[in-house]
């Protein structure tokens, strides 16, 4: 059959891999901040639609192309996640799964509210940056090239950072026992306000690439949170670069079942191979053994 | 004069959740209508007073609603909620007080499938979305369709539509495939489909969707003379989020401004002035559900729900949204769908001839001699 | 000796990844005596504690009870059979009160049980603390919890990994007084612990593990004069001084 | 006298609406062992936990060096010369014994000085050179007890707070950590530490404290209290 | 427990009972939801309240309910046989799901739950002949049992609910649960059988979901899958639980009634604001009574000792 063509299957990693970019620079967001202060943070998804939004306003406005808008997203969304770290999420830090969960679902529905009574439910999308680059005979689409390198480059940037750098081991150190990490002159709550900023702002950096990609209302982080959540489990929670690999092995998986099978099928993939993983390494693929 | 006591009309509208925009246009045509039938001295001489709640865009939210406006605000006559989901719940509750609804915003055959006596329909049929394209694609000689859709009720009706419809005029489906709501990558999809090289490419689709097929099809160089979706070619944003993608990409509508029937232009003009912006089909639509109403009470001259039931099913008339004309189910058949293209960075209606407002750019141009 | 032996551990391995935590260990623990075992920081006593009372199934070789192989079997059906243990770190039931974390071990859920859980509480000064939750003791309250949680159901044999670690030695006192007087009553004891004193005192019987393997084996008179167990255990300094804790 | 070190003054302290330190009173004098010893739930750890900041609500005064710092937040008291060492071995397991140190040299921006501190523990302490390079978890008791030592000596602290350092130690260990901790006041550090080896505590400090239910009991110097008859028979479980 | 202690409960249930006597078919459709809320809330307060798993998608169950009873009463069962099947096929369901899913623990239990919910949407959503897909299933009205069924069902299973969680609380298997709440390993080696006791009040509390999920079909009419598996629903469940009191008996009850009625009154007045501000209200629970409004009661305050352990 046609579909066993070396081309189109090439084709079909290439397209899977891209997608699969843009997942994991989301799902990276949200698993360091679990990572860290072990918060299930519902509103993730949202956090990436703020900086959609914000992109979009930004073009719409100032006509400001988005990968310029890019510089001042990401700022924005790192000092409102560093902020809202500070006003909020702290709070719960240490008090529990239920507690954090209940707290930034009350935060994703605030912001989704927000979002409709300023924006509408409207579906937005800004035309930049479309089409393809023919490389042979495979098609790599522009946006989702440019999302890709983006979100590899910062979770490359990110992991490196939290391995490597005084600040990204302070973080580390602060995940796994903040009251040492405080008497040894780390200042716990700035650097969880900081990692949150983060985290928000590699999810406004994917809102920014998502405006190229698909069209977004306020209500359409449902749609990505849920994968984010088997991304990271199939990472292995906490396991910042997890998330990365449970990404474009997600990314891949859906469109090889979208072609194989059926691309009704394909959104069962996520879900599918949670549970497979978990039945098997109760767990996930990495474990959460290396923290952040 | 005699009578003082308002006449109550409920309805319930989605205000919140996932059809909030469009709820709220709907909203908008409804309060028109009363305002316009009010200056015109009421139905029967008595002012009219509309009655609505948010249902969330939920089914049982909605069928609680209708509970409330029959049996606590005892209202006199009903409209139905937006979407098919809603309505399929809601009118349940109707027929079972045996109190007749018309119903606004769904297009789903199912509602009418059900042997109620109760739901008149306005919309034109999800089933007959695509007819007219269909047509075109027959008459330029096009015989390879290719079909995709999503998989809830509307979009599932359409693609139904399209299928027996394409059987009908002998047209080859050479693809099929249902995606789910989250779909957000359609890679797979397209390059099935471009290995298969279809005439027409139709869609069961939303907006979302809908546009990311189209960016995505433009990425993987997916040729077709006849691009069409449900819905999303239909609404406004689907050109500015597109840009010249869009161009040439045809799509259904209930009703367009730029109509040329008795009424539309009026009614386009008064809603323009009130709320700021042109209006779409959701807003007509909630302002033609009131028309019917106020032909049918005309008709019968009272609130009677048995007459007025009569009078739904007979009752043959145009409003601003276009003709309401139902079958022995209460399914709107007097209506034909509109078809519209993306020329030149706006909407125009293309199909029927009859009232087009411009000329079906055809074929699609290829994408690179855009 | 077999026949005596309540406990009985043969050829027991234990791998985490690279290293092997338990690499070959048999012993016995004899019926109604109390049996001790020592070894340095990281030689596996913790991991055989963990092994034999079924909260690790990572392990292979055989663990007998009374005769009967239980390796494999869920901690709560070992706990059916007769043994209880204390953990190293206490495992204290946070948010349930101090009675309710004893309550949780009686077999039953009566009056009796009850009362048995606050006459417990009353030995070591804790009756007044009853109502307080787990997560609001000291660190010493809540090692002596547990240790009171093992004596809930008349267990057969109990192990004690550490029991007195934080506990002050007031109390300490108390609490060796009432593991002799259950063993009096018949319960056999396993016991791991750093004071000399209290090994000495206590124990019939001493094994000495380190890295994953027994070492030595007798009473202790017999296993501090061995050469291997001073350097790996004891240090040069320490050996001579004996006891630390007179 | 000099003035001392650490003075604790009146000392209150709550967990939450209750209430477990009473008045408590203490000094520290320069390049002294001072050690507190006491029945379990007596506010021993508390009182630590109030001097470095772990404990958000006390009142009445902690004055180090001439200050005044029961204000302080926990990550500015190691600025101030005062190094902790939490009890049961608390170590960043995750993270490499050099990682490890590093964090206690966090306060140092300058890469050159964080590594000199880092050379100075582990010429302290040549075991943990050896295993420099390996995850923290992967240590002994024995030696994961030193890391946490070391790495509260990063900064080079006047005053270091120890929370039962014996803790859970085999008696080769408890030896080399005691060893330590006199070498440390050699070298002209002072130490405070909690202990429930407290006859062990008691011999090597100069002054030992007692406390019960939250409230000072007993004070005077170890040799004395190691041998006051009540102080044996309460506290020390001599019979 | 005693008497004093379940008064308030047999007021209520009385209270209930007596309602359709004075109240419109409307404030009988609030309270036909109301209760179902209360019964939902409870069940996930047996699962997750008690045993600290998180359940993310207790609504699988209720969607499964829903499922079977439409098709049940589709294919010619009587209402009332319809609920009982759609309860036990959730009961069918759930059994082996639970066995599978409580290994895991944790975010990974919460998350694996969530996977569940979306899997049950997915077959309902594919398995095309057997429930018409996306579709959905519309019911005919004759075969519907009337407002009145429908409301005294829902009350049944609410006092059902709150009933069991009563007894298990005060039950040994309650305080078995909340120790594998706190500490499971430590909890089986005091001889708590986990397993068992995790995967009964994991049935138990799938039950109820499928029973009112059927009940839900019947009121409604209509379904699709995107309406009964609605992790949105889950939120709900939790929020309740969690504003009144996780663990308790009347938490959950109170939550319900103070969500539902707050929304009641705010919904209609102002449509686009009240989401946000349930948001606002969420956040200021979590953030000013984190362990919920019974806490606030008198009676909960902590007992302190003001002796040492050890002291003469
Ligand atoms: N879950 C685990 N994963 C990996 N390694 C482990 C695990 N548990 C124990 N180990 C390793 O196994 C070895 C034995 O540890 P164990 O806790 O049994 O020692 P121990 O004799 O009890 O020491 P201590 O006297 O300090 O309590 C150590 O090297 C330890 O690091
Ligand atoms: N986190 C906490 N929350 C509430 N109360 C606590 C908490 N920690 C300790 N307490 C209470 O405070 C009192 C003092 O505890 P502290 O930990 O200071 O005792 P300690 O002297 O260090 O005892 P130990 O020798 O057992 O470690 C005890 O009564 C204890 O119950
Ligand atoms: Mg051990
Ligand atoms: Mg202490």
């Amino acid at each position: 059959m046609h579909l066993l063509e070396p081309v189109l299957l090439l084709q079909f990693l290439v397209s899977g891999l891209l997608a699969g970019a843009l997942y994991a620079l989301l799902a990276c967001g949200l698993n360091l901040v679990f990572g860290v202060m072990r918060v299930i943070n519902l509103a993730h998804a949202e956090l990436m639609l703020a900086g959609a939004f914000l992109t979009y306003v930004l073009y719409a406005w100032a006509g400001i192309h988005p990968l310029l808008a890019f510089f001042l997203v990401l700022p924005a969304l790192f000092g409102a996640g560093f902020y809202l770290q500070r006003l909020v999420v702290e709070r719960v830090v240490g008090k529990g799964e239920l507690q954090s969960l209940l707290l930034t679902y009350g935060l994703s529905i605030i912001l989704i509210n927000t979002g409709l009574l300023i924006f509408a439910s409207d579906f937005k999308a800004i035309p930049e940056l479309q089409g393809a680059l023919i490389v042979g005979d495979i098609a790599i689409s522009k946006p989702r090239t440019a999302a890709a390198l983006l979100a590899i480059a910062l979770t490359l940037g990110v992991y490196h950072f939290l391995k490597h750098a005084r600040l990204g081991k302070a973080i580390r150190a602060v995940a796994e026992h903040p009251d040492v990490a405080m008497l040894c002159g780390i200042d716990v709550v700035r650097m969880r306000m900081f990692t949150f900023g983060l985290a928000a702002a590699m999810a406004g950096a994917a809102g920014v690439m998502l405006t190229m990609i698909y069209s977004f209302s306020p209500e359409t982080g449902a749609d990505f949170i849920l994968k984010c959540f088997a991304i990271i489990i199939i990472g292995g929670m906490g396991n910042f670069i997890g998330a990365l690999y449970g990404g474009l092995l997600l990314g891949v998986a859906e469109i090889f079942v979208a072609g194989f099978v059926s691309s009704q099928w394909a959104e069962a993939v996520a879900y599918v191979l949670l549970i497979l993983i978990l039945l098997i390494r109760p767990t996930g693929l990495k474990g959460a053994a290396d923290v952040t | 004069p005699a009578q003082t006591k308002e006449i109550v009309v409920g309805t319930s509208v989605a205000l919140t959740g996932k059809y909030a925009r469009t709820g709220q246009e709907q909203l908008n045509g409804f309060q028109l209508w009363v305002e316009d039938v009010n200056r015109r001295g009421g139905l029967l001489g008595r002012k009219v007073r509309l009655a609505y709640y948010d249902d969330e865009s939920k089914p049982d939210t909605g069928a609680k609603l209708y509970e409330k406006l029959i049996t606590g605000d005892k209202v006199d006559l009903l409209i139905g909620p937006y979407s098919s989901g809603v309505t399929l719940a809601a009118s349940t509750v109707a027929e079972k007080h045996r109190f007749p609804i018309i119903s606004a915003g769904a297009s789903s055959s199912k509602i009418w499938a059900r042997g109620y006596k109760n739901v008149f329909g306005l919309y034109t049929p999800a089933t007959t979305y695509m007819d007219q394209i269909l047509a075109l694609a027959k008459e330029k000689g096009l015989k390879r369709v290719a079909l995709i859709h999503a998989d809830t009720a509307f979009p599932r009706d359409v693609a139904r539509g399209v299928e027996a419809s394409a059987k009908r005029l002998g047209l080859e489906l050479v693809f099929k495939e249902e995606y789910g709501k989250a779909s957000t990558d359609f890679a797979a999809m397209i390059l099935k489909i471009k290995a298969l090289k279809p005439d027409v490419v139709v869609g069961g689709s939303y907006l979302p969707d809908s546009t990311a097929f189209m960016r995505q099809a433009r990425e993987y160089q997916l040729y077709a003379k006849i691009f069409a979706f449900a819905v999303g070619p239909g609404l406004p944003d689907f050109g500015p989020n597109l840009g010249a993608i869009a161009e040439g990409v045809m799509g259904n509508s209930q009703w367009e401004p730029t109509l040329n029937l008795p009424g539309v232009k009026t009614f386009a003009k008064q809603y323009e002035q009130r709320y700021g912006h042109v209006p779409g089909y959701h807003a007509a639509g909630g302002y033609g559900a009131g028309q019917v109403l106020e032909a049918a009470v005309k008709m019968t001259r009272s609130f009677d729900r048995d007459k007025l039931r009569r009078a739904l099913l007979k009752l043959d008339t145009t409003t601003a949204f276009g003709r309401y004309k139902v079958d022995a189910t209460g399914m709107q058949l007097g209506k034909p769908g509109y078809t519209v293209q993306w020329i030149g960075g706006s909407r125009h209606v293309i199909l029927p001839p009859s009232v087009a407002a411009r000329k079906t750019t055809y074929p699609f141009k290829p994408w690179d001699k855009r | 000796m077999t026949a005596a032996a309540l406990l009985e551990v043969r050829d027991v391995h234990r791998d985490f990844g690279g290293v092997h935590a338990l690499s070959g260990v048999t012993l016995q623990v004899a019926r109604g005596r109390i049996t001790g075992m020592i070894g340095p920081n990281g030689s596996g006593k913790t991991t055989l504690f963990q092994v034999v009372s079924g909260i690790d199934r990572g392990a292979t070789g055989q663990v007998f009870l009374d005769g009967e192989p239980i390796l494999g079997l869920r901690p709560s059906q070992i706990y059916q059979r007769g043994l209880a243990r204390t953990f190293q770190l206490s495992r204290v039931f946070p948010q349930l009160t101090v009675l309710e974390n004893l309550m949780v071990a009686g077999h039953r859920h009566d009056r009796a049980v009850r009362e048995r859980a606050i006459g417990l509480l009353e030995k070591v000064g804790l009756r007044e603390y009853s109502a307080v939750a787990g997560s609001d003791l000291s660190y010493g309250q809540q090692r002596l919890v547990e240790f009171l949680r093992v004596l809930m159901s008349d267990p057969a044999l109990i192990l004690l990994d550490e029991p007195a670690a934080g506990v002050n030695p007031t109390l300490r006192n108390t609490l060796w007084d009432m593991v002799r007087h259950l063993n009096g009553q018949g319960t056999t004891f396993f016991v791991i612990e750093h004071d000399m004193g209290v090994i000495a005192d206590l124990c019939d019987d001493v094994y000495v593990l380190s890295e994953g393997q027994v070492i030595a084996h007798g009473d202790f008179e017999t296993v501090r004069g061995n050469d291997t167990v001073l350097a790996a255990y004891f240090g040069k300094t320490a050996a001579h001084r004996g006891t630390e804790n007179d | 006298m000099t003035e001392p070190l650490l003075t604790i003054n009146k000392l209150d302290a709550a967990y939450g609406p209750v209430q477990v330190l009473f008045g408590v009173d203490m000094e520290v004098y320069r390049g002294e062992i001072v050690a507190i010893i006491g029945p379990n739930g007596a506010g021993k750890s508390t009182v630590i936990k109030a001097v470095v900041g772990l404990l958000k609500s006390r009142s009445g005064q902690i004055v180090f060096d001439g200050r005044d710092i029961i204000r302080l937040p926990a990550h500015a008291v190691p600025r101030l010369g005062i190094g902790y060492v939490p009890q049961g071995r608390i170590v960043f397991s995750h993270m490499t014994v050099t990682d490890n140190l590093e964090m206690g040299a966090f306060l140092i921006k300058d890469r050159e000085q964080r590594r000199r501190s880092v050379d100075a523990v582990f010429a302290q302490f040549p075991r943990l050179h050896e295993r420099r390079q390996q995850a923290a978890g992967s240590l002994s008791g024995g030696e994961q007890q030193m890391l946490a030592i070391g790495r509260a000596m990063m900064l080079d602290p006047q005053l270091i707070i120890l929370d039962e350092p014996s803790l859970g130690l085999s008696p080769k260990y408890v030896e080399q950590i005691f060893e330590q901790l006199e070498e440390l006041k050699a070298q002209g550090r002072t130490l405070l530490m909690v202990e429930q080896n407290a006859a062990r505590a008691l011999t090597l400090s100069d002054r030992g404290y007692v406390l019960e239910l939250g409230r000072n009991r007993f004070h005077d110097t170890g040799r004395a209290l190691l041998a006051d008859k009540a102080v044996r028979e309460l506290y020390l479980g001599g019979r | 427990m005693s008497l004093k202690s379940i008064a308030p409960g047999i007021v209520l249930a009385l209270l209930a009972v007596a309602a359709p006597a004075m109240a419109s078919d409307y404030q009988l459709l609030f309270l036909l939801q109301l209760l179902m809320m209360i019964a939902l809330a409870q069940s996930w307060n047996l699962i997750s309240g008690m045993t600290g798993y998180v359940s993310l998608g207790h609504t699988a169950f209720f969607g499964v309910g829903a499922y079977a009873g439409a098709l049940l009463l589709q294919w010619g069962f009587p209402w009332w046989l319809a609920i009982f099947k759609g309860a036990g096929i959730a009961l069918l369901v759930a059994a082996p799901l639970g066995v599978l899913t409580l290994r895991l623990r944790g975010p990974y239990f919460a998350i694996a739950m969530l996977g569940l919910n979306e899997i049950g949407r997915l077959v309902a959503t594919l398995w095309v002949d057997l429930t018409q897909g996306g579709d959905g299933i519309p019911l005919s009205p004759a075969r519907l049992p009337t407002l009145l069924q429908n409301y005294y069902t829902m009350l049944t299973l609410a006092v059902l609910a709150t009933s069991l969680i009563a007894w298990v609380r005060y039950n040994r298997l309650g305080l078995e649960l909340r120790a594998i709440r706190e500490d499971e390993e430590a909890a089986e080696m005091v001889g708590v059988n986990t397993t068992r006791n995790k995967v009964i009040a994991f049935a138990l509390s799938a039950v109820i979901p499928g029973a009112a999920g059927a009940v839900y079909a019947f009121y409604t009419s209509y379904i699709d899958p995107v309406s009964v598996f609605a992790p949105a629903l889950n939120i709900q469940m939790i929020v309740m639980v969690l504003l009144g009191g996780s663990g308790t008996v009347w938490g959950p009850v109170i939550g319900a009634v103070l969500v539902r009625t707050l929304h009641e009154l705010t919904w209609a007045q102002f449509p686009a604001l009240h989401l946000a501000l349930l948001g606002v209200l969420i956040v200021a629970i979590v953030l000013f009574l984190p362990k919920g409004i019974l806490s606030l009661a008198p009676w909960r305050r902590r007992v302190r000792p003001d002796r040492a352990p050890g002291s003469p």
